[in-house]
């Protein structure tokens, strides 16, 4: 064995406390050591230029090199061994930076500690054995999960560079939470008429199979080649002849809508058949089985069949599986809203004047239930309070800032008193005004007379304490108590309509998105990308990228800007055809198993399987899914399984060495 | 300005007593009161003037080591006496003017002496009044605040709220009714640093027999029963002008 | 001979000390202020400060000395008592005349009393209340003495209570509850003080009512009444309540014979406060008129 | 001030750091009208280093410690277990203690109560009973430690509630002592007034004194025994509302029937502190006859008494700042809701709501029972 031992210097970094000449003349010493030298920057070009060259004059088949931690330049090594016709896999590196020259001024001390990891490698990378790097095919298609403004944005991007997208949606309609609102800061344009023609255009482009009120059941497979089982659940109504007229909608048993809308946030009410609003895509209705006659086995005329002439009713409809293979998937499932009720004291539910901002977004919204008027309890309010942060920023619900809600809040503000001239409080604790415009915005609302208390909301009671408040209680007004901060006292203002901004959490599907596609979630319970900064797309899961709000709380340009983002990455991933795979993986040696079955539950990333061999159940690893963690091989009772690069024999080679 | 304050340990009463024909039996010992008060004034005197407080512990042999004088000594250090002196008396005595004589040599080193104008347990004199007597000091007793303009100003009550302000020659004792501020709170924190920290100097003196009061018997006093009174108002007015009358209210 | 020391800042006390020496033998009183109504010989001087009371003592070499236990009277007894080195008594509630006098102190906080004998000469600093002084008043024999002499004391000033009395010194407080109904009774209440030359305080919901100033709560978070004589109407006596009052003698005034004022009082009366009221001031107006 | 911060670092878990200024606390005080330092005002002020002005302004005496603040607190900081009690340790060091509160604890360290009384009449209120009450010193053993603490063993009213746990412990006939005069005060008004050292003196006196008996849990009708006992003792304790609840079933079948409107006060150590909400309202709503109505703050959202955390003696301090009493406010409530009777949950509130009862001229309109009190009437018959 011809091993080459190199030195780094790291310029003073490692030099000027390990003494870089001691530590080479160590390891001219050891056993099959045949070169050992130390250089400035080994990670310059120079620097690896001189391993290549002694590799080739020195004949040398393993390299150790002694520099930093490997997580930063084993690549880089790696790549230099390449470029000298060694396979990549005879190297192993030594940190004699992080773990010896920045933890100590003592020469001495560290010095010997960088002895022992010299040698700790040396004996470790003798037994090394050459690893292959394999390839596997990527499909070409994409699945989107989820069919609000981030999975729209995704799909068509997709689908107008020639891929085929399969977009799937749980609700009857595409357009998610952005179809619900009426304006959009900061610059008070109609929602609908931004998202409506993406829409339409999801609807229209051959490339992109839809797929609404239907969820995503089961994912087999790994990057390049998954198999997804969709369930289409039944509608009723059958898409491909549904015409649009919407005659079933007006002949339905029920002379009037009496359901409470989920689109409209129960504030509007629908029919059992029903369209969720006008420009929904599919613009075809569904009937609820929960709340139709028929379907729930009572008398019924069925006038909805009747009339349709297209014949789409489709009473027996049971729903179907559709299975499909894609390369990448890109979850866009978005959000769900803190549910406010859980904030007792602020009485949602309980004072008839209380509401939630996205029920006031309907209530807003010209096609909404109110058709654009603010009513509450039968009248115009005189007097609103929005209350900022509910549920965000509070150890007790949400830690985070859910980011939109300053800026929303500032808009309901504004459009409540545009609509109906009412005096409006905004409760807060800072205001966040961050993006593009957005200061400009608060600035506007600020200039309006919009007042702006800072203080987060106490509680809302209907308790007075004084003879003002009785009577101010007596006109129907419940009293928002809160410190006001900057004026060091204590505010209590009876007032007409008061307005939660609840913020974002995860959605409540997050938890079976997570199983069936093995992914994880930060501390916040957001899906986790792969690093918070510099891969803010991808998740921990080859081929799975996340778009929206489901990262994380995000405004629509930064989720429009996310779902770009991670269809880009889908691209490159799609385009490469093919991707490579670490070969440092573990391997079951089928013989030695004894089917124990320990390890499958085990993996992290479900790579391990049971199958048949020679008549008995044996586990299987994956090798496209496995990620090298290693907990199969360490748990393993009959020692079956193998960790390429870590190896029981490599590992205790190296204990040894270091005990030594 | 050199400021002394004596403090003294009596029967808790809280605790309860028994009392035996010829002596009071206790269960406890605890700072007398009125000397807790002296004690702070004369801590507000000491803040008022910058003087020195010395605080001096007066004790019989028997009780020499009981915990309520190592409480009162600690209370004082813990609340800024610069020193602390423990005067035993070899032997027990309810007469104040024996005390007095024997303690007397003490206190001729300070301009103010502050003591509290009885403890609970005396029938035969005020220290601090005697102890005037017998070192030729000013007195004033019933004292409720002091202030100090060059010389000593003494608040002295004068029944039904009135107050006398008195220009005292110094040296002078004072015998406290009531600090001029609440009797401060000592934390247990620093009451046990206190006992910890606090050097206490012991001087044994003697007692010497004066004789003329010879205890004949100690008892409890009969317990008022409560007359209750009923009727019609008519009468029970008549009946009520006859207490005020007995009370020589009327 | 006994030598009486009248009280100069409560000068009432001093016929009640005047009735006690009546008792005991001969006497003399003296006194630094004009008294036409004392019974007995009386020697006027300009002032009363110890070395007068040391000079009169020296000069009529008394058998027995009374003082009051009352602002002149506790400086004046053991400053004697210190420089003379005769015995002297405190807190004394009886007191006869023999061989050696016979006196009895009442210590402990009240808890106990004490029979003493006294060898003669002695001083004896006697607590208010016990004699009657009415007794002590008659037609008095003045002699003026002049004896000015310098003091190491000097009174500079008078303060009386600003405004608002000082409950806790007074001797008769009436106090009431709410038990007075509405405030205007209060006007009632206020009446019987000035009758009884007392001050008027109330329980904590009198005071929260804003019908009395808060320096009138008597209670842990008000004063502690010390006096005489404390009256009680309407006061139920909650245990807030009882821990401020500390008076000698309670009358308690409640509708409900069960009221825990009633185990503190020494005189107890069933009634209405706002019907007994009325028919009480006017038999007091009669008698005072 | 580096012993303040450190107090302030160990009782709140480092957390006051984090306070986001917020003002969730100052709007949730029932005095944060009044005070001039709302807590976050004050960590705001130890911030700047300017903890003198806050001791100055006595505000850290204005707290009863009703754990609203804390409950609500988005950053999760312990106000009412640390922030108050760090600003009234450092009060006390510096020897600026009001009055009455000086006064009581004074007392709690000679008497081991805040009354002055001897702790030889500790059992006083038993000996007030028809039958004889055990104690442990006699007995050794027994299935409950009844446990009365202060307020419950001396206090003129607050006796009559003990007595009655007694009795129905009686007619439940339930195996249970007493420790008479070995009781002493457990000390949690003492901690949340900042008085570490004496709390945890008694505490240790208190410990020795339970490890000589054997029993399988304690009773207490006072809230902060059993808060002090559960979460700093470390004991098995239930509150009586709990026991009663426990023995529903028995006694059940023995109440009459109570002509009552009764509403309920969540006293905050039982509620807010250590959420138990739900025994007491179904003891009351189990006795027949009873109508039960919620107050309109009730759980979480209940207004304090007052009492708490020295509360009860620090009305002096808070009579500069307050015109209305929360106990009078709560009473109000009580009528607001057409109750004729509010049944406390601790023995404290019982004094404070008879107090703002007659304040209120509400008294003779409704009346305060300890739960105790009011099954024990449900068990003899109304």
């Amino acid at each position: 064995m011809r091993i080459g031992v190199y030195v780094c210097h790291c310029g003073r970094n490692i030099a000027d406390v390990v003494k870089v000449r001691e530590l080479v003349e160590f390891a001219k010493r050891l056993d099959g050591v045949a070169v050992a030298r130390d250089y400035k920057y080994m990670c310059s070009d120079p620097g690896q230029e001189l391993i290549v060259r002694d590799i080739k004059e020195h004949n040398l088949d393993r390299v150790v090199v002694c520099a930093c931690s490997p997580k930063m330049h084993e690549k880089t090594f790696r790549e230099a061994l390449k470029r000298a016709n060694l396979n990549p896999f005879l190297f192993q590196m030594a940190n004699i930076r992080e773990l010896c020259s920045w933890v100590t001024q003592d020469h001495e001390k560290a010095t010997e500690k960088a002895k022992a990891y010299l040698k700790s490698a040396v004996e470790r990378v003798k037994l090394h054995e050459e690893l292959e790097v394999r390839r596997v095919r990527i499909n070409p298609r994409v699945l989107v999960i989820g069919g609000g403004i981030a999975g729209i944005t995704a799909s068509l991007l997709l689908a107008n560079s020639g891929v085929k997208v399969y977009l799937v949606e749980k609700e009857p309609t595409i357009g998610g939470k952005m179809a619900k609102f009426d304006k959009t800061f900061p610059t008070l344009d109609c929602s609908a008429c931004i998202l409506t023609p993406k829409m339409n255009e999801i609807k229209d482009n051959p490339n992109i199979t839809l797929l609404t009120n239907s969820e995503v059941i089961d994912v087999k497979g790994y990057v390049g080649n998954f198999k997804v089982k969709i369930w289409r659940k039944p509608r009723y109504v059958r898409e491909d002849v549904c015409n649009s007229c919407f005659d079933c909608i007006e002949n339905c048993l029920f002379e009037k809508p009496e359901f409470p809308s989920e689109f409209d946030e129960g504030i509007g009410k629908r029919k059992p058949i029903y369209i969720p609003f006008p420009q929904a895509v599919p613009p075809v209705p569904i009937i609820d089985p929960n709340t139709c006659m028929w379907l729930n086995g009572k008398k019924c005329s069925r006038y909805c069949m009747e009339v349709c002439e297209p014949k789409a009713i489709n009473f027996d409809d049971r729903g179907e599986e559709i299975e499909v293979d894609v390369g990448a998937i890109i979850v866009a499932i978005g959000y769900d809203l803190f549910d406010a009720r859980k904030i007792e004291r602020y009485g949602y539910k309980k004072f008839s004047n209380v509401f939630t901002a996205i029920e006031v977004e309907r209530m807003l919204n010209s096609s909404g239930p109110t058709g654009g008027e603010v009513i509450v309890n039968g009248k115009r309010p005189e007097r609103v309070a929005i209350v900022h942060c509910v549920g965000s920023r509070d150890e007790g619900n949400r830690v985070y800032c859910s980011r939109v809600c300053c800026m929303y809040s500032i808009k309901l503000a504004r459009l409540i008193r545009e609509r109906t001239n009412a005096e409006v409080y905004n409760f807060y604790i800072d205001v966040r005004a961050f993006g593009k415009g957005y200061e400009e915005f608060y600035k506007k609302a600020l200039e309006e007379g919009i007042v702006f208390i800072r203080g987060k909301v106490a509680e809302i009671t209907d308790h007075p304490i004084n003879d003002y408040e009785k009577s101010e209680v007596e006109k129907g007004r419940v009293i928002v108590v809160a410190e006001s901060t900057l004026s060091n006292s204590i505010v209590r203002l009876p007032v007409d309509m008061v307005i939660l901004s609840v913020g974002m959490e995860p959605p409540k599907d997050l938890e079976k998105i997570k199983r069936l596609l093995k992914l994880s979630t930060t501390p916040d319970g957001f899906l986790a990308e792969r690093h918070p900064k510099l891969d803010p797309v991808s998740t921990t899961t080859e081929g799975i990228f996340i778009a929206g709000c489901v990262q994380g709380p995000k405004d629509i340009p930064d989720s429009v800007a996310q779902a770009k983002a991670s269809a880009g990455d889908a691209l490159t991933l799609i385009e490469r055809g093919e991707i490579e795979l670490e070969p440092s993986v573990s391997e079951v040696d089928k013989e030695k198993c004894s089917g124990c079955g320990i390890c499958v539950p085990l993996c992290p990333y479900h790579a391990i399987s049971m199958v048949r061999y020679n008549g008995r159940m044996r586990a299987e690893i994956n090798p496209a899914m496995c990620m090298g963690c290693g907990v199969c091989a360490s748990s393993c009772p009959s020692r079956a399984i193998k960790h390429n690069l870590y190896t029981t024999e490599q590992i205790r080679a190296e204990i040894r060495a270091l005990l030594a | 300005m050199r400021i002394g304050a004596i403090v003294r340990i009596v029967p808790d009463l809280v605790m309860g007593i028994e009392i035996e024909e010829s002596e009071i039996v206790p269960f406890k010992y605890v700072p007398n009161e009125r000397d807790e008060h002296a004690l702070e004034e004369a801590v507000v005197f000491k803040e008022k003037t910058g003087g020195n407080l010395e605080v001096v512990g007066i004790v019989d042999d028997e009780l020499r080591d009981d915990e309520a004088m190592e409480e009162a000594l600690a209370l004082a250090y813990a609340k800024g006496a610069d020193s602390l002196k423990k005067i035993v008396l070899n032997r027990r005595t309810f007469d104040r003017r024996e005390v007095a004589r024997a303690i007397a040599d003490h206190f001729k080193d300070y301009d103010v002496v502050m003591v509290g104008i009885q403890s609970i347990d005396s029938f035969a004199g005020y220290l601090g009044g005697i102890l005037s007597g017998v070192l030729g000091y000013s007195y004033v007793g019933g004292v409720v605040g002091v202030d100090y303009d060059g010389g000593l100003i003494v608040q002295k009550e004068l029944g039904g709220g009135v107050v006398g302000k008195f220009r005292v020659k110094t040296p002078a004792i004072l015998g406290v009714v009531s600090a001029e501020r609440p009797i401060t709170f000592v934390p247990l924190v620093k009451l046990r640093q206190a006992m910890k920290e606090m050097k206490v100097e012991e001087i044994e003196v003697e007692v010497p027999d004066m004789g003329g009061i010879e205890v004949v018997r100690f008892y409890e006093p009969e317990k008022p029963e409560i007359t209750l009174l009923e009727g019609d108002v008519e009468e029970l007015a008549d009946k009520l002008v006859e207490v005020f009358k007995s009370l020589s209210l009327v | 001979m006994i030598l009486v020391f009248g009280e100069e800042f409560e000068r009432d006390v001093t016929y009640e000390l005047v009735a006690l020496a009546k008792r005991l033998g001969d006497y003399k009183v003296v006194v630094s202020e004009d008294f036409d109504d004392i019974d007995g010989d009386v020697i006027r001087v300009e002032r009363l400060n110890w070395k007068v009371v040391k000079e009169l003592h020296d000069r009529f070499k008394p058998e027995g000395v009374l003082f009051a236990n009352a602002p002149s009277g506790m400086d004046l007894a053991p400053k004697l008592a210190g420089i003379t080195g005769i015995p002297m008594v405190t807190n004394v509630i009886k007191l006869e005349n023999g061989d050696r006098f016979k006196a009895t102190s009442l210590t402990y906080g009240g808890k106990v009393l004490v029979d003493l004998e006294v060898d003669k000469p002695s001083i004896f600093v006697v607590n208010r209340g016990y004699y009657d002084p009415n007794e002590g008043r008659g037609t008095p024999k003045v002699e003026r003495l002049d004896l000015d002499f310098e003091d190491d004391v000097e009174l500079i000033e008078v303060v009386k209570p600003e405004e608002d009395v000082d409950i806790s010194k007074a001797e008769v407080v009436v106090s009431v509850g709410r038990g007075i109904g509405d405030e205007s009774n209060i006007e009632l209440a206020k009446e019987l003080a000035e009758l009884l030359n007392g001050v008027v305080a109330g329980s904590r919901p009198i005071i929260d009512q804003g019908w009395l100033p808060k320096s009138r709560q008597v209670g842990r978070s008000g004063k502690t009444v010390t006096g005489k004589v404390y009256i009680a109407l309407g006061i139920s006596g909650a245990t807030e309540h009882v821990e401020g009052v500390k008076a000698k003698n309670v009358i308690a005034v409640n509708t409900d014979r069960d009221a825990p004022i009633f185990r503190i009082a020494k005189v107890g009366v069933v009634a209405d406060v706002n019907e007994l009221l009325p028919v009480l001031i006017e038999k007091l107006r009669e008698i005072k008129s | 001030m580096d012993m303040l911060l450190n107090r302030l670092k160990e009782l709140t878990n480092n957390k006051y750091f984090q306070c986001i200024q917020c003002g969730t606390c100052g709007g949730s005080c029932p005095y944060g009208a009044y005070t001039p330092y709302t807590p976050r005002r004050m960590i705001l002020a130890i911030r700047l280093g300017m903890v003198e002005d806050i001791l100055n302004s006595n505000a850290q005496w204005l707290c009863t410690a009703c754990q609203t603040c804390t409950s609500r607190c988005p950053s999760r900081i312990q106000i009412t277990d640390g922030i108050i009690p760090a600003l009234r340790e450092k009060s006390l060091l510096e020897g600026k203690v009001p009055e009455e509160l000086s006064t009581a604890l004074i007392n709690i360290m000679r008497y081991g109560n805040p009354f002055k009384e001897s702790p030889m009449k500790r059992d006083g209120w038993a000996k007030e009973l028809d039958f004889e009450v055990p104690t442990m010193m006699k007995k050794k053993s027994a299935e409950v430690l009844l446990l009365p603490e202060c307020f419950g063993a001396y206090h003129r009213r607050c006796k009559q509630a003990t007595k009655a746990l007694a009795k129905v412990m009686k007619i439940l006939e339930v195996d249970f002592a007493i420790l008479g005069r070995e009781e002493r005060c457990t000390g949690d008004h003492v901690r949340l007034c900042g008085e570490f050292a004496l709390f945890e003196d008694l505490m240790e006196k208190n410990m020795k004194v339970f490890r000589k008996y054997e029993f399988k849990y304690i009773v207490t009708h006072d809230a902060h025994a059993f808060n002090a006992l559960k979460n700093f003792y470390g004991l098995n304790v239930l509150h009586h509302s709990q026991f009663l609840h426990d023995n529903l079933e028995k006694l059940k079948g023995m109440f009459n029937e109570l002509d009552y409107t009764v509403t309920y006060h969540d006293s905050c150590y039982l509620g807010r502190k250590n959420g138990i909400y739900e025994e007491p309202r179904e003891v009351i709503r189990s006795i027949p006859g009873v109508r039960f109505v919620e107050f309109k703050r009730n759980r979480e959202n209940a207004l304090c008494c007052g009492a708490g955390g020295g509360g009860i003696w620090l009305d002096s301090v808070m009579r500069e700042f307050v015109k209305v009493r929360p106990a009078e406010d709560r009473v109000r409530e009580a009528k607001e809701v057409g109750a004729d009777v509010i049944v406390t949950g601790c023995v404290l509130d019982i004094p404070m709501f008879e107090d703002a009862l007659k304040v209120t001229g509400l008294d003779g309109e409704i009346v305060v029972k300890d739960i105790a009190e009011l099954v024990l009437e449900a068990l003899e018959g109304g």
